[in-house]
């Protein structure tokens, strides 16, 4: 990038220089903007207390008009600090208006100065702590560890309920088989409605549904009962299709069907 | 942390000043260093024999000995304190749903063979099973049976009565008893451990 | 080896038992031990504190010393010592600026809240630089901060002070004359609502 060249603060030696082409280069470098503020501050004095934030803001803003005019994409807090860097700059321009109640430009700027010192100890602090002896790299701990050793042992805990229940289970396993229908004595409603379909076509006339039970399901009560079931389930089938009537002339009265006439 | 003054260079330490520096190096060394080592460590010139017989006889009768391992050295807690560098935890764990029915089996149906038990249980008894209420003290063997093949059997100890608080096995509450008590529904709690029957359970049904 | 009697199993132990079997338990672990461990390790009556005080004379200006750390005490080795055992260290991955900064921040203004942190740097602290402290232990959560959306906090752990050789956060290198410049204060922007305004900072030093 050859706009590097080009100097911020009017540079006067080779690190300088290059210290200000690495601000253009480096961007995505920077830990925010107050991190470009603090390394801007470098050029100005050593000591941040003496710093002057107007000039600072100044070289603020001139790095950010350099950044745009090289195209370079500055991410959103950059600006918003250019804004109020601007506005700062505005305020300690300008004679202070005794009627707002907002803070003087020198309030804002001497917290800005807060801020950058702040920093600055914080990062200062940062080097201190690992500038002291540190453990693994110039103090040791014992190399071989003997660890404690920790006999474990398990004791298994059961109760006179867990006992009783257990036996309880094992014993009535058997009675609780699962319940399996014997499928020789069952008569299924589509059974039941192919044979309905077939016959009640023969007859205008009323008839008990018992009547509907094929020969060999009457004698054994188990059978007749599944197939009654199977009859009634489906003749209400075919009455839902409309091709037979179902009347019952009473509570537990014979349940009577007959063929529909069409109409 | 002290801050000792930097040894000297190039000039042979003094026997206080090897003494401290074999100290750290056998301190933070994971094995036992052996005096070539230490030698190779150690600034030119270091009188070994000397600045070790110093630290033995500093460390003799401490909490920590200097010992001497073959040609190597090393620190080494002193041999009768060996008891605070051990510790012993207990740790409490429900008895599995196998080991449960079969010490439940064997309480019930004493003296009872390993077939009666998977009979009983529907299932193979792991012989795992069986050992482990043996070594809880709760079972023991009992007297063969008099049966063709003369099987083992298994009874239940007066460490298992006195767990239970029983004084003699026929205190376990019959069937019935159970039944009244509501403990037959055999419908499984959703929170027992299935895992672990479950290497022994077949599907009965 | 000299063998010690064995110390009496009821009697709390004299002050030159006590310091051997402390010397003994703290030689034998990497890590430090807190004073209530070594309390529980310890026959009872034991007078920690004598003991310990006796163990640090004795080991003060050795090549290995006695440090307490936070409530903790651990054997390492003299920082002036640290050439001789290049060989044991550990090398470690460089932490990035943010991380360093980061850890000086909490370790200063402990207990630092998010905000508190990305303030003082100007920038926000992403979720892994944090992850990245904690992980390595030398950061924990503190308390939540009694201001509005309760605030998780940030504090340094004994971790951190074993690392870095502290006794207690109160050795933090600087701290005396950070407070006197007034840089630890939470100090809010004058255009900023004062409502919040570190009106609860608790400080801990």
């Amino acid at each position: 990038m050859d706009g590097g060249q080009e100097s911020l603060a009017r540079p006067s030696s080779v690190e300088e220089r290059r210290a200000a082409e690495a601000l253009i280069v480096d961007v995505d470098g920077f830990e925010g903007p107050l991190d470009l503020l603090l390394v801007l501050s470098r050029t100005q004095k050593v000591d941040l207390r003496q710093i002057s934030i107007l000039a600072l803001a100044e070289q603020y803003l001139g790095f950010v008009e350099k950044a745009r005019a090289l195209r370079i994409e500055l991410a959103a807090d950059y600006l918003v600090m250019a804004a109020w860097l601007a506005y700062l700059k505005s305020r300690l321009l300008l004679p202070p208006d005794p009627t707002t109640e907002e803070p003087s430009g020198e309030d804002m700027a001497a917290h800005l100065a807060f801020q950058l010192e702040r920093l600055q100890a914080m990062r200062e602090a940062a080097d201190a702590l690992f500038a002291r002896p540190l453990l693994g790299r110039d103090v040791f701990a014992r190399g071989d560890a003997e660890a404690v050793t920790v006999h474990r042992s398990t004791v298994h805990h059961a109760s006179l309920l867990d006992l009783m229940q257990a036996y309880a289970r094992v014993k009535t396993r058997d009675e609780f088989r699962p319940f399996v229908m014997d499928r020789r004595d069952l008569m299924t409603m589509e059974q039941a409605l192919d044979r309905l379909r077939a016959l009640v076509g023969e007859s205008a006339d009323w008839a008990d549904i018992s009547a509907y039970l094929p020969e060999d399901w009457h004698a054994a009560p188990r059978r007749r009962r599944s197939a009654t079931a199977a009859t009634f389930a489906a003749s209400l089938e075919l009455a839902k299709e409309g091709r037979i009537e179902i009347r019952q002339g009473d509570i537990f009265a014979p349940i009577q069907i007959r063929r529909k006439e069409r109409a | 942390m002290t801050q000792q003054p930097e040894p000297a260079q190039f000039d042979a330490p003094t026997r206080a000043e090897a003494a401290r520096m074999i100290e750290a190096l056998l301190f933070a060394s994971p094995e036992p260093l052996s005096t070539t080592e230490l030698g190779r460590r150690l600034p030119e010139g270091t009188d070994l024999t000397a600045a070790l017989e110093e630290l033995r006889a500093r460390y003799a009768g401490r909490g920590v000995e200097l010992c001497r391992i073959g040609d190597a050295w090393a620190f080494r807690t002193a041999p009768d304190l060996g008891h605070l560098l051990e510790r012993h935890a207990v740790e409490t764990r429900k008895l599995s749903r196998a080991a449960t029915e079969t010490l439940a089996i064997i309480a019930y149906h004493q003296p009872a063979t390993r077939a009666e038990i998977e009979e009983i249980r529907g299932v193979s008894v792991s012989r795992g099973t069986i050992d482990q209420l043996i070594e809880m003290g709760w079972v023991r063997l009992g007297r063969r049976k008099m049966t063709p093949g003369r099987p083992a059997t298994f009874v239940v100890t007066e460490g298992f009565l006195d767990h239970f608080g029983l004084s003699s096995p026929r205190d376990l509450p019959g069937l019935r008893e159970l039944r009244a008590a509501g403990l037959l529904d055999s419908r499984r709690a959703p929170d027992e451990d299935e895992g672990e029957a479950g290497a022994e359970q077949e599907n009965l049904f």
